[in-house]
């Protein structure tokens, strides 16, 4: 499903109003943003609606983007880092095409990368090695290598990496609902003391796992359980479980499948 | 037929032997002999092999010198090398990767600027791939990571440092390229302006 | 520049590349040539290293024709080969070692596929180093060879059996431990579909 989403300036599906303000139909000073979280999270919460993680990550991120645009927009002045600052006093539109020449130079950097990448990877290496007969009397690799460091250099080993394949096992550890993430935080905040969303979410492996969990912290936050705080803008999320002897009820949070 | 051993015989032979790359030092070492002496014959091999058109040469790797088959020749060989191909990166990631490796060190936040999309997973990929590392962190707020090119990825180009990059400037689009991209910039431009 | 390749390109080249001895009628089949034109071309090739005083040659053995170092050179590649390498392990080799004491039996492929990279040269290391050794063929297509630690490992690590390794788990964060029984239950999965 997609989420349609109602504003003094516009009424329908949230992609088309970030299609609209890309294209400056709409200006995305006149779209009021907290309403819209305000209608997600009512969605969210409305049991008879059905949201797979992808409308969800969708709506996230279409909510990332808008912000940013806004933020933009209110305030003064271009922040975009070094990249730019040779180019003080440039025509915003000089600053654009030398952007543009920049990147058409790596593209063709890029294909330059492939065809060598190609050469080198057609060159192969010998791995006869030592003839037998050769008396090798080569020193103990091993040597000062404990077993902790063995066991650290399996882990790294396997490791997850890139895989171009999707492979359903995946699926199934990955598939925590965020009224189950919920439940488990319940269980584990009040231990915790204050401690930092990057500290949760550190040993976590996917985005959709971080995911749930900020969706199942905000959820504690709203019913009263955890307070949230930003020392700074951008800082590190802080989290803490407020005392309170009353159980979570799990009533209202929404049963969705990851 | 015995008679003194040439330099060149003893090299060939650790070559042949070796299963990684050596360093020029380390040949050295072992033959006793100038660094630069064993640079010079090992450079000298390789001129002599690929002038013969050899099935094998001799390169330097960032990570030392190699004896391999000569990529002329890969389409006979796949089958006793029975090795896997190298994963094939895609043009989002390879972009990003020339960024890095002619600009280095730099922070993604750079490279997400230049390409006008986040890099955030592009980085990552090439990271866990072992192309590009984390050489340290920027001055300034927030300290972002710099990342640069590593000893693997000069390995994988068949490079042995940073110089031996196909040089910028013969990539850089033509002056009419850019002649017909500032009309259009310009043209858009207008085009806004009046809606 | 590129033109045809010789018969002495290609046979150089599988020869540079094979780990086994390969016989003249398997080479002539790969390069669609006769075999007795094969072999005299490998006797040339023998005779022109000679002669050359290379310190490689080309030699028939009972199983098949290798390249190896030259004789003459011996004492050198013992030198080299038993070089003071104060070298540890690679951490890549490190890596592959640790998860065939895990693992084993295991073979190249599946390694391989672990570390996402080739492993074939690293593996070849860590047997003729003695840390490994083969346990026997997989069953199924190419009958890979598996391979698991040898005595010697255990004696270095100072262990008197693989009980003695250190649980895997103790190092896990609890999501990879989730992942790991995942991936253990996947490849039950596939393997009772293949058999």
């Amino acid at each position: 499903m997609t989420f349609v989403v109602t504003t003094p300036s516009f009424s329908g599906p949230i992609e088309l109003l970030l299609q609209l303000i890309s294209s400056h139909d709409v200006d995305i000073l006149d779209v009021p943003l907290a309403p819209l979280v305000d209608a997600f999270v009512a969605t969210l919460r409305d049991d008879t609606t059905e949201l797979d993680m992808e409308d969800l990550s969708e709506f996230l991120l279409i909510g990332a983007v808008l912000l940013e645009m806004k933020s933009h927009r209110l305030l003064p002045g271009p922040e975009s880092g070094e990249i730019d600052e040779e180019f003080i006093g440039w025509e915003e539109r000089d600053v654009l095409l030398a952007r543009l020449l920049e990147l058409r130079t790596y593209a063709a950097l890029a294909d330059a990368f492939v065809s060598l990448f190609e050469r080198a990877s057609r060159a192969y290496s010998r791995l006869r090695g030592v003839d037998d007969g050769f008396v090798v009397q080569p020193p103990d690799l091993l040597a000062g290598v404990t077993t902790t460091q063995l066991a650290l250099a399996y882990l790294r080993g396997i490791e997850e990496k890139p895989v171009p394949v999707v492979r359903l096992h995946h699926v199934t550890v990955d598939a925590v609902t965020v009224a189950e993430t919920v439940a488990a935080l319940s269980q584990r905040l009040p231990t915790m003391g204050r401690f930092s969303f990057r500290q949760l979410t550190e040993p976590l492996v996917t985005r959709i796992e971080v995911i749930v969990h900020f969706l199942a912290l905000l959820e504690l936050c709203k019913l009263g359980y955890v307070t949230l705080g930003q020392g700074a803008t951008f800082g590190e999320v802080q989290i803490e479980w407020l005392d309170t002897n009353a159980s979570v009820d799990f009533g209202g949070v929404d049963r969705y499948e990851g | 037929m015995r008679g003194e051993l040439s330099l060149e015989q003893k090299l060939e032979a650790m070559l042949t032997v070796a299963l990684e790359p050596i360093s020029a030092e380390e040949l050295a070492d072992v033959v006793d002999a100038e660094a630069a002496v064993v640079r010079q014959t090992l450079a000298d091999l390789r001129a002599e092999f690929l002038e013969q058109r050899r099935g094998f040469q001799v390169v330097e790797l960032a990570s030392g010198w190699v004896m391999q088959s000569s990529p002329d020749v890969a389409a006979w060989v796949t089958k006793f090398a029975n090795r896997d191909v190298s994963h094939r990166l895609s043009s989002a990631a390879l972009e990003s990767l020339a960024i890095i490796a002619y600009r280095q060190p730099v922070s993604r936040a750079q490279i997400s600027a230049l390409r006008g999309v986040n890099v955030d997973g592009v980085v990552r990929l090439l990271e866990q791939r072992g192309y590009i590392e984390e050489l340290g962190r920027a001055p300034g707020p927030g300290q972002p990571i710099l990342y640069g090119t590593t000893e693997s990825f000069l390995d994988r180009m068949g490079l042995a440092t940073l110089n031996d990059l196909p040089p910028i400037e013969e990539f850089m689009p033509p002056i009419e390229t850019a002649n017909e991209l500032a009309e259009e910039i310009a043209e858009r431009f207008d085009d806004s302006e009046v809606s």
